[in-house]
């Protein structure tokens, strides 16, 4: 094992900004080793990001105690003077951080930002020579050269982290922390980040302290890794071993959590029998939704004249009664623009909708921002009613209460506010809604990507029952392909507004038929379950 | 960083600037002080054109650029000016004058009968186009000169009292612009104005009667009236004329406050055609009701002249006082107002101009008096040029506040108006007696007779009440101790001409 | 939840709101003088124990006026603020809400009024319906509508594409019940605070207009009138503007405060 | 470009409602121009001849059009009351407006901008505090009287400027200059305590955000990160802020004119609306518009260059 460059040692982290201290970090004790990549894992409120910050100096708020020692050199990094720490910053510890879209100043060029740490920790290097190393590790970040002169906004998510990791990497740290850099990307995306990293790792041999919340990634990626929970490290060790057998209770809940790919005896049997007829047994049922040659179109004002710009192209698909239609895509696939069109909230369109008699109810991804934060739950639960026209408050009142109990929820909820409840359960409340409306089809647009996997697991399953009990019809969108195999029985996979693919699930994921799909299974670890080969053996 | 430091080099430079500058305005002033005086005015000339000019308060400083044939002197009395000599007719039909020797224009040339004809007939509009720019030059046939020196002015039905029409000024024929470059006569010539600032004028050299003690003049304009005090305290203006009581209370010992009066008549005009003041009981009930000696106390310190009909004290001969007619007397007050059938009173609205603020003060306290005897009154501001469509041309108010002054100093200036059918009759009066009086006045040539006719309309008007007269209002001049010399008129004139420095003898 | 906690700024302004609100209360009432009787004799008489701040230049009770001219600025103030508070609600609401041609002709309209300086717009309109108090109100308040019609459209903007508007719409919401009964309450705290700056602002203009001489028609007596007024009488009895001008200032500190307590309370 | 093109069309836009609303409003309203001007020695006679001569018996439509033209050509008409023609009158007086507002200007943003920085940086220390609560104060006072107290305590108590004795620009320029500081101060004081407020809430709004934390992860002092990050962020809405009260400021002019007897555009505007002489009084008004539309054109402009975002989408 090589040298040790980081130690924490019984790290502790207070607020106080409440009357009770609030301890986000207590005894957290590691050591990071030269060129080690070491995982830390957790939910939100595990304080797993508390410690990056710590480390990387950024906690400095005057109402919040830090105890321990975190040794970087010989130095203490939470007693050592200021200007210490500073000339450690961005030289030889540097961070990344999970949101690339606002991590980066809106109103600077990308070559100044990246070239920040250089004019401040290397003096000595002339206007030019910066240039030319800013220009290196763009290049080395696979950035063309021209970024050097733009400005974030004119750059995807994937780019701007790249931009991030440069300028992170440009002093050649000893240590690079990544705060759950590729949360808000693309599956794809993620893919070539953690690439890139590995390949920085390799070549630099920069210490990489990888914290996220995504079990998957952090196998893929890391050597060892720390499981955190409340601010205390549950268990530590190889990744192998901790997902192989987790020791832990909530190791193992945690592994559990993650949606399982399996394709088992009896279902490859009828796959494979499906394959050889060559057909697909057709629903003899009409189909709820039907799309015909969808087109779908935006205005784009200014420049003097009003321009279409086509969203949606040749999209024709139906969702039968009871089914759990799965909708796959990255973003800017149009499967929102899709769930959108559907439901009538973009108008622009050309060819056939069939919609469903009592319409659509609609689950968005974000349950803080579809709930309006300034009504009370019972409100919110009963406001379908009173659109459709019912007076009586009693009653209202009663059947608010009974969707309340049936997603979960007691009736004490009824006079609660959005943001005083937790992030599950302001989306079992969007449930509720949903469901308070009586409509035969559900759009769940990416109903659980913005919750931890615990939570996650939790509402997939409320989903389910649901469907069960009140044999619903789901259009499920996502982009975890874990999530939707999971949800769905059949699937569809989306790409710049067009069908790439759709079949019924096990089709899909294990002998998916193009190139895209086939990325989209390996970008989320599942490429090598396809048995594309065996039955090409077979034959 | 760099913003701040842009910012200091500012600030640095302002102050520099302005430290240069301090330096530059103490001078000018205190060394030839004598020499030199700057006057303030409230509001600003309207045109320098003599003929057009039409603002008393513009008029009073061309008094000191331009002359008439005839000028007032201080005490009201007709003198000649640019001409030497007057012969009126027997009847009153024609003027013949004979012009002055020696009298130049500010541009250095003479004045010729050719200059005296111009300037009356471009007022009467003999051109026949427009309306005539003086309105009683409408009466005048023709203008012949006779020779060089002499002018007869003829007029289409005789006026005793035409004469006191012709201080209208001469102006050069040559001058083509006489709105951007006054040329006159006067003890001062004209300099410059620069709009809403000020008007400079120069002591004329070549006057041809008593030459101005003053060579520059400045005239500042101040239009806010709270600035005037500060002004005059602070040294930016050494006289201002009209000042209020509680303005004259506030000057620092500087100044010498000289006491006059407006010669105006204050009043709350009445419209004699409305309903409740075409009854004569309650005008008077309002007249019984009115406590003119608190309305002085309480507005300009118990200064001012109470009267009681449309004459004021400076017209001499033809003013008697009248303001007893009706003392303040409640119970008389009610007892007519019952009588009228306005046992419990009534609202009426009292309309002011809003830039007057001595009669706004008036018809405050009126209000206040009203109340005794069970009568509102509501206070409406307006503007002054809707007072002047809407109260003074229109006739749609039912009282008012106002001073009415005389353009000329005779009795017709205050009186004609009176008259049922007068153009300018905006109270509506209507009284035959009122009507006949006037007409033997205007028509008689025996000065005792015209007299006491015009006294007789006065004494019609106040027991009618035509209006609720108030009184003269006080006026106050304030002049700083280094000057000394002046003088009031009896019609609105600021005679520059006068002031000399306090040293001089 | 947290628990209320009264912070120092919201607790200034409410007891300054509270003691302003008093004395409207009281001036609305009785006064202890009857604010326009005049006696010369009490003409510019200083402090007293029977007149608490001394009397005007017609001898008047400058407490009476005091707090008649409160109530008065106070209506005025609540009007115009009214005024443009309604009407800005509706036009930034329908800008921001809908969009479009809709938005590009009233916003052109909101340009038109804004390109007119406010003195000027005020005194047209004085011009047009004539002086007093509720004329006033009429005119600062068409004078105030751009900039609320501007603040709430863009907050109308900001709401309209939230999911929970989308969340309204799909539930079958129609647009007036989104805007009205989705949006708005998000909307007023943002509103809430313009409108205490409002109220502060409409103060201040009702003064400038007072002293233009086109704000409450005399003998009524508001904040501004007194304090315009009581400038011609500076040298004799600087009292006469001092009074008037703390309660002025008084008043609009304890609305400011008010409103910076309110945001504070709110992050 | 042709953002810009789409943006002047609609100034111009804007200035011919202005212009006509304008002409309606004074042809609604009581007073009647020639009948002011002749005052109360006119007859009726004398009124129509001067009515006629203006031009004023014609149609309103006519008498708009007309004006529009000859505006537009560049002829803003004669002035009825100052008997010159308009353009000469504001000539000479638009100087004198435009040093007031930008004095102001300058002092509002020399001491608003390093005050309103320090008050951020010290946030909740002591002087932060004073800088806020006399900041409310400041605010508290309407703009006349601030003028009147500056008058008495800079004119009268010090003696620092001879109070009401405008100095022309024509005679003494330093002396003009000197004189305006005051009002100018006048003018400032309420506007720098509330940009002082905008910009101290401007800069703690950026504080939390991510990049200001990325700069810090990169090494820089707090000095460094407000000035090179977070500065010119925070900028943004205080220049709309500064925008509106140029705009403000010039039509705000009027009052402080008067109190300090200025004689610029704002004494003109009230003296003619007084007297009715609508050539000078649309002449100001769609100066004053143009100047607000302007500064508006101006501050979206800014806008672009200081912050990039805008320069991509309209």
């Amino acid at each position: 094992m090589e040298e040790a460059i980081l130690e924490v040692k019984e790290l502790n982290i207070e607020f106080h900004d409440h009357e009770l201290p609030e301890t986000v970090v207590s005894d957290l004790s590691f050591t990071l080793h030269k060129g080690e990549i070491l995982g830390i894992v957790g939910e939100s409120g595990s304080g797993k990001s508390m410690t990056a910050l710590a480390i990387a100096g950024l906690l400095s708020r005057k109402d919040m105690e830090k105890r321990g020692e975190i040794l970087f050199r010989g130095q203490n990094l939470l007693q050592c003077d200021r200007n210490m720490l500073r000339s450690f910053q961005g030289d030889e510890i540097s961070m990344i951080f999970q949101e690339p879209m606002t991590s980066l100043n809106p109103v600077k060029k990308i070559g100044w930002q990246v070239e920040e740490s250089l004019r401040i920790h290397h003096k000595e290097l002339s206007k030019e020579e910066c240039r030319k190393k800013a220009l290196d590790i763009l290049e080395g970040c696979e950035l063309k050269p021209e970024v050097y002169d733009m400005y974030p906004h004119e750059l995807s998510g994937g780019m701007r982290q790249r931009v991030m990791i440069a300028s992170a990497m440009i002093c050649d740290p000893e240590i690079l922390i990544a705060d759950e850099p590729t949360t808000a990307l693309d599956v794809t995306i993620q893919e070539q980040i953690i690439h890139l990293l590995l390949k920085l790792n390799r070549k630099k041999h920069t210490s990489i302290l990888f914290i996220s919340h995504d079990l998957s990634l952090v196998r893929r990626l890391c050597e060892n890794v720390i499981v955190m929970q409340h601010g205390v490290m549950v268990e530590q060790g190889s990744a192998e071993e901790i997902f192989a057998e987790p020791r832990e209770d909530y190791t193992k809940v945690l592994t559990g959590s993650i949606p399982k790919v399996v394709l088992t005896e009896e279902r490859r049997e009828r796959l494979l029998r499906s394959l050889a007829s060559g057909t697909s047994k057709t629903d003899p049922r009409q189909p709820l939704v039907k799309t015909d040659h969808l087109y779908s179109y935006y205005r784009q004002y200014g420049k003097g004249k009003v321009r279409k710009v086509g969203v949606l192209k040749d999209v024709s698909f139906e969702i039968r009664p009871g089914q759990v239609f799965g909708l796959v895509g990255e973003s800017g696939s149009g499967k929102s623009t899709l769930a959108k069109a559907l439901t009538g909230i973009v108008k622009d369109t050309k060819g056939e909708i069939v919609r469903p008699e009592n319409g659509f109810a609609m689950i968005f991804q974000d349950p803080a921002g579809s709930l309006n934060p300034a009504k009370k739950v019972g409100w919110l639960l009963m406001e379908p009613l009173r659109i459709r026209g019912i007076r009586d408050k009693k009653e209202m009142q009663q059947r608010a209460i009974r969707m309340l109990e049936k997603v979960g929820l007691s009736a004490e909820y009824m006079d609660r506010y959005p943001n005083e409840l937790s992030g599950g359960q302001r989306q079992r409340v969007c449930i509720g809604i949903a469901l308070m409306q009586e409509a035969t089809v559900l759009i769940a647009d990416e109903p659980v990507s913005a919750l931890d996997v615990t939570v996650q697991a939790q509402i997939l399953k409320l989903l389910k029952d649901l469907k069960k009990e009140m044999d619903l019809s789901i259009l499920f969108i996502s982009h975890d392909l874990r999530v939707v195999y999971n949800m769905c029985d059949y699937v569809m996979i989306m790409k710049k507004g067009e069908i790439v693919e759709q079949a019924r699930r096990d089709k899909i994921y294990f002998t998916p038929k193009q190139q895209y799909t086939k990325d989209l299974l390996n970008a989320a670890g599942l490429g090598d379950l396809s048995i594309t080969n065996e039955i090409d053996q077979e034959k | 960083m760099k913003l701040k430091r842009f910012a200091c080099v500012l600030m640095t430079l302002t102050i520099a600037l302005s430290g240069l500058t301090t330096g530059c305005t103490s001078g000018d002033k205190d060394g030839k002080a004598s020499s030199s005086i700057t006057i303030g005015i409230p509001q600003d000339l309207d045109s320098l054109d003599p003929h057009k000019a039409v603002a008393a308060g513009t008029k009073e400083i061309l008094f000191n650029i331009y002359e008439g044939l005839v000028k007032v002197d201080s005490d009201g009395n007709l003198v000649p000016a640019v001409a030497s000599e007057v012969s009126p007719s027997e009847d009153g039909s024609s003027y013949t004058f004979t012009l002055r020797d020696g009298v130049k224009f500010h541009d250095g040339s003479a004045v010729t009968a050719e200059d005296v004809k111009y300037s009356l007939d471009r007022c009467a509009a003999s051109d026949g186009d427009s309306a005539p720019l003086v309105p009683a030059f409408s009466n005048i046939k023709s203008v012949d000169v006779k020779d060089a020196k002499t002018v007869t002015v003829n007029l289409e039905n005789p006026d005793t009292e035409f004469l006191a029409n012709l201080t209208t000024a001469i102006i050069p024929a040559s001058n083509k612009e006489p709105e951007k470059n006054a040329i006159g006569t006067g003890p001062y010539k004209y300099v410059s104005w620069t709009p809403l600032e000020q008007v400079v004028l120069k002591k004329n050299e070549d006057y041809w009667g008593e030459k101005a003690y003053i060579t520059d003049v400045t005239i500042k304009i101040i239009a806010d009236g709270d600035s005037i005090v500060t002004a005059l305290n602070g040294g930016s203006i050494d006289f201002f004329a009209r000042l209020s009581a509680d303005q004259v209370s506030q000057l620092s010992g500087d100044f010498t406050v000289y006491e006059g009066t407006m010669n105006l008549v204050q009043a709350l005009y009445l419209n004699n055609a409305e309903k409740p003041f075409d009854d004569v009981r309650v005008r008077q009930a309002l007249c019984y009701a009115t406590d003119v000696k608190a309305i002085l106390d309480m507005t300009s310190d118990g200064k001012g002249t109470p009267i009681g009909s449309s004459m004021f004290p400076a017209f001499g001969k033809y003013y008697t006082d009248l303001s007893n007619t009706y003392p303040k007397d409640i119970e008389k007050a009610k007892a007519l107002l019952k009588e009228a059938g306005y046992e419990d009173g009534f609202t009426f609205t009292i309309t002011v101009p809003s830039n007057y603020q001595p009669h706004i003060d008036t018809a405050l306290v009126l209000k206040e008096q009203y109340k005794e005897i069970g009568v509102t009154a509501e206070i409406q501001k307006v503007e002054w040029a809707t007072w002047l469509s809407d109260v003074y041309t229109g006739r749609q108010f039912t009282s008012t506040v106002i001073g009415v002054d005389a353009s000329t100093l005779t009795a017709p200036a205050l009186l004609s108006r009176f008259v049922s059918d007068a153009g300018n009759n905006f109270i509506n009066y209507n009284n035959a007696d009122y009507d006949a009086a006037y007409a033997r006045a205007i028509k008689t040539t025996d000065d005792a007779e015209k007299t006491a006719a015009y006294k007789e309309c006065e004494k019609i008007l106040a027991d009618t009440a035509a209006n609720v007269y108030i009184q003269d209002m006080a006026e106050f001049v304030a002049l700083n101790k280094k000057y000394t010399g002046y003088t009031f008129y009896p019609l609105y004139v600021q005679d520059l001409a006068k002031i000399k420095p306090a040293d001089a003898k | 939840m947290k628990k209320f906690k009264p912070n120092a700024s919201l607790l200034a302004g409410c007891i300054l709101v509270g003691l302003m609100l008093l004395m409207v209360l009281w001036g609305w009432i009785a006064t202890p003088y009857d604010p326009n009787a005049m006696d010369a004799d009490l003409k510019f008489a200083g402090p007293s124990l029977s007149h608490l701040m001394g009397c005007d230049n017609f001898g008047r009770d400058v407490f009476s006026r005091i707090l008649q001219g409160v109530g008065n600025t106070f209506i005025v103030s609540v009007g115009t603020v009214a005024i443009g508070v309604v009407f800005g609600i509706l036009i930034g609401g329908l800008c921001g809400y809908y969009g479009g041609w809709l938005d590009e002709a009233l916003m052109r309209c909101n340009d038109v009024l804004f390109a007119f300086p406010s003195v000027f717009l005020a005194l047209v309109v004085i011009s047009l319906i004539g002086p007093g108090k509720y004329q006033v109100i009429v005119a600062l308040g068409i004078a105030f509508i751009p900039s609320f019609a501007r603040m709430v459209r863009s907050e109308f903007m900001k709401q309209r594409n939230r999911d929970y508007c989308l969340s309204a719409q799909l539930m079958g919401a129609s647009s007036l019940r989104t805007m009205f009964v989705h949006i708005l309450p998000n909307a007023l705290p943002v509103i809430l605070s313009s409108v205490i700056i409002g109220f502060n602002n409409a103060v201040i203009a009702e003064a400038g207009l007072s002293y233009l001489g086109i704000g409450v028609q005399p003998p009524e007596a508001s904040l501004g009138a007194m304090l315009s007024d009581s400038q011609s009488f500076l040298y004799k009895d600087p009292m006469l503007c001092i009074f008037p001008g703390v309660v002025m200032a008084l008043m609009i500190l304890g609305f400011a405060l008010l409103a910076e307590g309110l945001t504070e309370k709110k992050k | 470009m042709r953002d810009v093109i789409r943006k002047l069309a609609s100034m111009i836009l804007t200035l011919l409602i202005v212009s006509f609303l304008v002409f309606l409003a004074f042809d609604l309203i009581p007073g009647d121009p020639a009948i002011a001007k002749l005052g109360t020695q006119a007859t009726p006679e004398q009124v129509a001849s001067l009515r006629a001569e203006w031009g004023l018996d014609r149609p309103f439509l006519i008498r708009y059009f007309d004006w529009l033209f000859s505006f537009v050509r560049g002829d803003m008409g004669y002035s009825y009351h100052f008997d010159r023609a308009v353009t000469e009158l504001l000539s000479g007086k638009i100087l004198i407006t435009v040093t007031l507002v930008i004095m102001a200007f300058v002092m509002i943003v020399s001491v608003s901008i390093p005050m309103g920085i320090f008050a951020a940086r010290h946030q909740g220390g002591a002087l932060d505090k004073s800088i806020m609560v006399s900041n409310q104060l400041l605010m508290a006072i309407p703009p006349f009287f601030s003028g009147i107290l500056i008058t008495f305590l800079f004119g009268v108590g010090l003696s620092f400027f001879k109070p009401g004795s405008f100095v022309s620009y024509t005679q003494n320029f330093g002396g003009f200059l000197f004189y305006m500081i005051f009002p100018a101060l006048a003018v400032a004081i309420p506007k720098i305590a509330m940009c002082v407020k905008l910009l101290r809430s401007s800069i703690l709004e950026q504080w939390p955000m991510d990049y200001v934390r990325t700069a810090y992860s990169r090494g820089n002092r707090t000095m460094q990160v407000l000035y090179r990050h977070v500065l010119r962020n925070a900028m943004i809405p205080v220049v709309t802020f500064l925008g509106m009260t140029l705009a403000d400021m010039v039509a705000g002019s009027i009052i402080i004119e008067k109190v300090f007897n200025i004689p610029g555009i704002g004494q003109i505007l009230i003296k003619c609306i007084e007297y009715r002489d609508y050539p000078t009084v649309e002449a100001v008004v769609m100066l004053i518009a143009f100047l607000v539309v302007f500064v508006n054109f101006m501050v979206d402009i800014i806008y672009r260059i200081l912050d990039p975002r805008m320069r991509q989408s309209s």
